[in-house]
């Protein structure tokens, strides 16, 4: 089968069944074998409101929801209304024609509409079955089997509604198919079923899975939108992998949950959002002061404060960077794919259990919300795991035990409680090596000065593990992208766009935040064309950040801050403007708003 | 001058059964001469030693504060953490660890002040943990302004016309939010405190003893204020410590005159570790790390 | 009289009256006219450990507590074998020769032993009255009136303690003073009363009288050091100056409070340090996104977390940099001595009230709790009160009031409560002009654009109000020092220290650190020579954040961070050594520790 | 589907006594169909009608939730503030014009989970406020996890085999962390409830209604939700509000069985606004701004 890039959208209004349609399909594609990612733009609204679930297909690997709409399912005449101008040319629209009784003119595109009350037995006419008959219709036209539907169906239903509700189901998915097949045209994209079958979760699914894989023993959350899908992964999977799931009574508690874990030795975690952060942050510097590893993962959603609960930003960076009084060691890191987001929780595990810090993982509502298929023998269910110098032995009786002994590396053997011979007192309050507080100690400036230098030669060491980014594409380029975090593959696309257009386009990602090693990454940066930074805040958080660090001033940026992530024509628009234009920041207009 | 003076920083061995000595910290306390929490310190070294474990198997968690700083007095584990988040920290500890026994210790304004949500919910979920707090009625390392035990009328630098605002009533609070072991004492009956602690150590579920332990310091117009409270206690008789409505009737009439014992002790609520099937193969924190190809792939077949 | 520079040290026990004591002589000094700084260091033991009291006196305005030390009262014997190295050639040291039987050899003081035995009449030998011998004893070898220190004996005991008391202190001053005069050789320097009699405050005073006299009607606090002094001011002030002061549960509620106090019309304000400030992050950014006018002041004291109560930092830069989630205009401004304190206030006040976002006070412990002198008629109590767009009258009832209109200048006119005609609600959720939510509603991301474009509109306006920092001497210059906040004066007099000793050195001094205009501060760091930022934290906060918003580089730097604030000879060694040396930092040796 | 729609921005007048109507918000709720919520607005709407003043003169101030979104829907003015945060904010804005009537609203998460420590304050220091809690058992926002007031057993997103922590008593904490009047409602018991609020606004203090408003969407199990708690509800009867012993003991008895009513009323205590003397001279937020300079010399005159 030739190379294809295929994209279906649902909407319509929460309670119509959207997720459960759009799951379906994805779930169709990722049973035959095709690399699917969703992305659902909607509404902090408690019911009502509208949504708008893209399912990209392709033929190549993809981590983001792409930039054209190939079939609409329109569940509401509103989404005809809203969406009928995002159907791409040569696409469709399926809508109830009881509903929408006039489309507005495009000739470009084939209209389908089918009739609900006809296409079932449906007495009470909630329309409940609406979905699957429009995604019967969506199937047949691109090809795929009503069996997968079929079993769908029947594994969502059959418990929670019995036989006759499933039975209508599979009733009304058979003649919308059969109806689509006598009455559309089906595209030519034809999806054919091919191996290995795929799994498919979410961003969310997969750093708890990712924590899961590192050993995480103690996860504490307060609910907290766009995080909540760990916990939702770890509360109900907890039993099964010893896994204490613990609900508190704020971030606050969370965090020292998490602090309180650690210290007794278990790997422990926590998840949350910019708010739930800012609780979090005094106790995330007692973390570094008594060197307790942890991490806490920050998904951002649109800010400042409550903000967008819903919508996407990458507008925690100083906030993470800045959290809490005073310096200490820390480790910032920021996932650049779904799947890179299950791989970066052991490998920080690793870290922070070897430097005796926290740290923090900054992703967004974008990929923590997005969904991705993946070959399921990729994940790495056994990392390697590193706990770093923890003493697990008996200590002898009459042995001296340093818990914040001086060492030229800056880290010093842990013994957690419980271990004999090891007795000591961590402290928040500025310590000697024994623990004792200096504050409270004659003759302290000396001593604070060596713990403070010790304390923070670990960073010597944490930056020297962290890979500095890579110029990705060739060298020889006319324009630079520069990103960080969830971005990486719409830049990467828009770069490959840009190429493919004339312009050659590369581009560095960083995924490594803080510590940054100024010289690494210059080297790196200094590869670089007319740079372009391309992030999702207003004040450019990242660029002003990577200026401090490195001095590397960028020639332009594109930003966006509307709540909704990036698509990858918004950046080839923007790298045009800015290499055509005197401007230097270029902000997208967003085409698709829910 | 409490000048600070290092016995040794070297583990002592314990031989035998462990004495109070045994739990002497490797510092000497910098509390100023008088202070009521010299008491406490050592009524809780005798309850840890009368419990017989060894000094490694124990946890003494506390906040910011006077009071706060008595983890580095004993000689256990210790975490001095954040103010206000010492029962969370606890929390977290034991659910890593819960073989450890684990203390909290603090004063009014770490608990009843800053962490008085913690204080609420850890109560309400039936922590197993003993939770000493040294009542001052004052923030006494921040030299002494008024805190949510101050009574009304009281002078102190935040309140130089006098306090306004009502105190609370720590030991009914604890009844109603659901402690499950709640008493009250004065740290100059070192025996009775010593006892109260060794018990709600034993006692499953969250044990709570607020410690009346004077500031000899910032309450100046006390001068006498070990006098003012030998006046105004009274030992707890004749009570039936199962008896939850008793125990609330006798604790709303804490105040300014006040009963010392144990208040109220339920022995039929679980502790929430006791119900948590995760720790039934022990703690978590020994368990091995990661998971199973098994259970990987279990993991996977749900999403497919 | 000719040019001086003389510094009195009192070290002891806190028990000691060595506070009695600084104060004492400090207040002498200041109805004698001389200019005074003082700071102590000291420890954050309950009682117990050692104070270190500074006392400096000079002929020039000062506004930090210098270099050398002439004359040492040592309250006990371990001040005199901690302190004896640290008296200026020339100097002299008192001390009680009943408890101090050996001096180590230093022919270049003066040694002054007195027995308290022979100059007061103690039965029970306490000691209390020690400070007041020793005291005497220091003034008279300054040539000070003995009257000056009878009256300040009079006020402070008199009204607690009863005559009898007055009398025995007034004896033993009276004795000791006669001792001195007998027995010890005075000093060059005789001070001579001037006029005016001046006045004498702590930072923290300052900082609260600033808050009267701008208008404050609310205060509210959760004590914590070193910020604690303001509510120390505040909470007796109250009745008298109508301020409402309410002492909270925690810091979460101190800010909630004060931004529902300023949302209802009074001018609110409160102050913490780092901890405090990162429970109060989540809030300041409620303020940025509700648009209420708030003054928060954060006393730096050493870091990270809990870390030394009683020692000074400038640590928290980027924490208040980073505070709160998400993008919002706020303002960052950091005085630049005590006296700039009280002026800041006011200053910042009028900027929030104008600009309707979170102002944000960056101090430390060393101006905070430092004191100083001031000329009582140079306070300005009734500085410019700008309350910026207030809707003060009645709207029309079938008006239409926006609260978050979108205007050019992002300011949009505010109504408080009870303002008949002008109903609406404010939201931590973004909203539109109407204060509805935005993420609740159709077709949000270009509203969301709109509204975020407003706010952040505003921080154009607050740049243009910011006045860019100065170079301070000559432009002809060898070095350009860098600093921001507490350090002006140490920074200064080290320029003038470099300069007379033949490296001229001029520099910029940073009080306005956020937003800044970039254009204009690299016209001034344009000017700079070699260029040596001067902070006190480890990681180099401000150099980080300076390069960033503006590119621009150091040569070299100064940090310091073991608790104690910069002395002036600490920045000219640094200087000398980074002009000469390889090495781009600094650390200077801390002499003098508690 | 509830879709927003403005009714009008523009300010209504309201002539003579206001109604219910004139309390009206510009938007429609958008609380799923047949949310418990819909009545407490609506109750509300007419005990603010009932008081009598005009729709300035009251400020409505929540946190974040289903139930936090209240204010948007009354036409006062309104503060949707952070979650957990309201009574805090409230706190201040009465002290800066305590002539305001300051009512809070927000749910049980809000109130009794994040929002513990301020809840408990608030009603020490008897800050004259109406305090409502919309209380589902749940965070409905976030899509329905287990809330402090969730009861034992209870499989919700966060606790899928049971929840094991006991819930709260407001009813109960409330008396004792003393608030000065402390009721209990039901949703659909709209005329009760808005006699409640009326009487809360108009006691002078810290009123306090817990409101069980049931939420129709993630209480799965209990799809008859309110049959579910029309069982379970009854009016205190033969009770003696002023009686804070009798209180209590009623109150400890809330829970599966509830009584509906108000528990305690004690207007012998001032509210905290009260006893201050500043604002003897009328809110500070109408003060004219900075100090004289008598004021400024006595002060300087202290310092010299
Ligand atoms: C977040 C935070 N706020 C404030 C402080 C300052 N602080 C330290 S101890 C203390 C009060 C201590 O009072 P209490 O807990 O009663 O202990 P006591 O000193 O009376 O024994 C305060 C407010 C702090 N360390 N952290
Ligand atoms: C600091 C913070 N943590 C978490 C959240 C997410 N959050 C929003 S509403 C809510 C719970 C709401 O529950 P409740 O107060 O009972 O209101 P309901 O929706 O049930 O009416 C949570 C946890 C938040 N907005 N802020
Ligand atoms: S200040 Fe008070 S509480 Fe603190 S040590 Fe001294 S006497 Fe004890
Ligand atoms: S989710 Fe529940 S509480 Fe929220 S609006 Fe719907 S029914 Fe009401
Ligand atoms: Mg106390
Ligand atoms: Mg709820």
């Amino acid at each position: 089968m030739a190379k294809y890039d295929f994209a279906i959208a649902v909407g319509g209004a929460p309670g119509q069944g959207i997720e459960t349609a759009g799951k379906s399909i994805s779930q169709i594609c990722a049973r035959y074998g095709l690399n699917v990612f969703t992305y659902t733009a909607y509404q902090s609204l408690i019911r009502g409101g509208h949504s708008f679930l893209t399912i990209r297909i392709s033929s190549e690997p993809i981590a983001n929801h792409g930039d054209k709409i190939d079939l609409i399912i329109a569940l509401d005449a509103n989404s005809v209304e809203k969406h009928l101008p995002h159907v791409a040319p040569g696409g469709a629209l399926i809508y109830n024609s009881e509903h929408v009784k006039e489309v507005p003119e495009r000739d470009d595109i084939q209209l389908c509409p089918i009739s609900y009350k006809e296409l079932t037995n449906d007495p009470d006419r909630k329309a409940k079955m609406l979905n699957v008959c429009m995604s019967s219709v969506a199937l047949q036209m691109v090809g795929i089997d009503l069996e997968e539907l079929e079993d769908i169906i029947v594994l969502a239903l059959l418990k929670r509604t019995g036989q006759a509700v499933v039975d209508a189901n599979i009733a009304a998915a058979r003649a919308s198919y059969d109806y689509a097949a006598e009455h559309f045209t089906p595209f030519d994209v034809q999806f054919e079923k091919q191996e290995p079958a795929l799994a498919f979760g979410s961003g969310n699914t997969l750093m708890a899975m990712g924590g899961a894989a590192a050993g995480v023993k103690f996860y504490a959350a307060y609910p907290m939108s766009p995080s909540t899908g760990i916990l939702h992964w770890m509360a109900p999977n907890a039993r099964d992998l010893g896994i204490i799931v613990r609900q508190c009574e704020d971030e606050i508690s969370v965090v020292n949950m998490v602090i309180g874990a650690a210290h007794a030795g278990a790997r422990a975690m926590c998840a949350t959002s910019g708010g739930g952060f800012a609780l979090m942050s005094e106790a995330i510097g007692s973390a570094g002061m008594m060197e307790i590893p942890i991490v806490v993962v920050n998904v951002q959603r649109g800010g400042p404060s409550t903000g967008l609960p819903t919508k996407t930003e990458q507008g925690d960076l100083w906030q993470v960077l800045g959290a809490s009084q005073g310096d200490f060691p820390k480790i910032v890191v920021s996932p650049t794919s779904i799947m890179d987001g299950f791989n970066t929780i052991p490998e920080l595990f690793n870290l922070v259990d070897k430097f005796q810090c926290p740290g923090m993982v900054l992703t967004d509502l974008s990929l923590a919300e997005g969904h991705t298929t993946f070959v399921p023998d990729s994940i790495n269910w056994q990392p390697e795991i590193d706990r770093g110098e923890l003493i697990a032995e008996q200590g002898q009786p009459d042995g001296e035990y340093l818990r914040y002994q001086i060492t030229d590396s800056g880290i010093s053997p842990r013994a957690i409680p419980g271990t004999p011979g090891h007795t000591h007192v961590v402290a928040t309050d500025d310590h000697d090596e024994d623990g004792g507080l200096i504050s409270d100690e004659f003759t302290n400036p000396h001593k604070r000065r060596d713990i403070m230098e010790k304390r923070q030669r670990k960073m010597e060491g944490i930056v020297e593990l962290l890979p500095p980014p890579t110029l990705e594409g060739t060298e020889d380029a006319e324009v630079t992208l520069i990103g960080w975090g969830s971005t990486h593959s719409v830049i990467s696309e828009a770069a490959q766009m840009l190429t493919e257009a004339g312009t050659v386009t590369n581009h560095i990602h960083f995924k490594w935040l803080y510590p940054m090693d100024e010289d690494a990454v210059n080297e790196v940066l200094s590869k670089s064309a007319h740079a372009i930074i391309v992030e999702c805040n207003y004040t450019g958080q990242f660029a002003r950040f990577l200026r401090g660090e490195t001095g590397f001033k960028a020639d332009g940026h594109i930003r966006k801050y509307d709540g909704e992530p990036f698509m990858p024509h918004h950046i080839v628009d923007g790298a045009r403007e800015l290499l055509a234009e005197k401007t230097d920041l270029y902000v997208p207009y967003q085409e698709i708003v829910v | 001058m409490a000048k600070r003076e290092r016995t040794t920083r070297r583990e002592r061995s314990v031989k035998g059964a462990p004495t109070a000595r045994d739990f002497k910290g490797d510092v000497n306390p910098d509390w100023c001469p008088g202070c009521g929490d010299f008491s406490v310190l050592s009524a809780l070294q005798n309850a840890y030693a009368k419990l017989g474990k060894g000094t490694h198997d124990h946890l003494t968690v506390s906040g910011i504060g006077c009071s706060s700083n008595l983890p580095g007095y004993v000689k256990t584990y210790g975490m001095h953490t954040l103010h206000g988040r010492a029962l969370a920290v606890a929390t977290g500890a034991k659910f890593a660890n819960h073989e450890l026994n684990v203390v909290v210790t603090g004063g009014d304004g770490d608990g009843y002040g800053i962490g008085g949500n913690h204080f609420i919910h850890t109560m309400r979920k039936n922590i197993d943990l003993l939770y000493i707090v040294m009542n001052n009625e004052t923030y006494g390392l921040t030299v002494g302004q008024a805190s949510p035990t101050t009574v009304v009328g009281e002078q102190t630098k935040s309140t130089p016309f006098g306090n306004l605002e009502s105190p609370l009533n720590p030991v009914a609070m604890a009844i109603v939010a659901g402690a499950t072991y709640v008493a009250r004492a004065f740290s100059s009956e070192r025996v009775q405190l010593a006892e109260l602690m060794y018990k709600g150590m034993q006692h499953k579920g969250f044990a709570f003893i607020d410690v009346i332990s004077p500031c000899v310091t910032w309450k100046k117009e006390k001068m006498q204020i070990f006098d003012y409270w030998k006046e105004r206690v009274h030992l707890l008789e004749d009570h039936d410590t199962s008896d939850r409505a008793a125990a609330l009737a006798q604790a709303v009439k804490t105040g300014h005159e006040t009963q010392l014992g144990l208040f109220y002790h339920d022995t039929s609520r679980q502790s929430l570790d006791q119900m948590e099937p995760v720790l039934e193969n022990g703690p978590i924190a020994h368990q091995p790390l990661g998971i199973t190809h098994e259970q990987g792939d279990a993991i996977l077949q749900k999403m497919m």
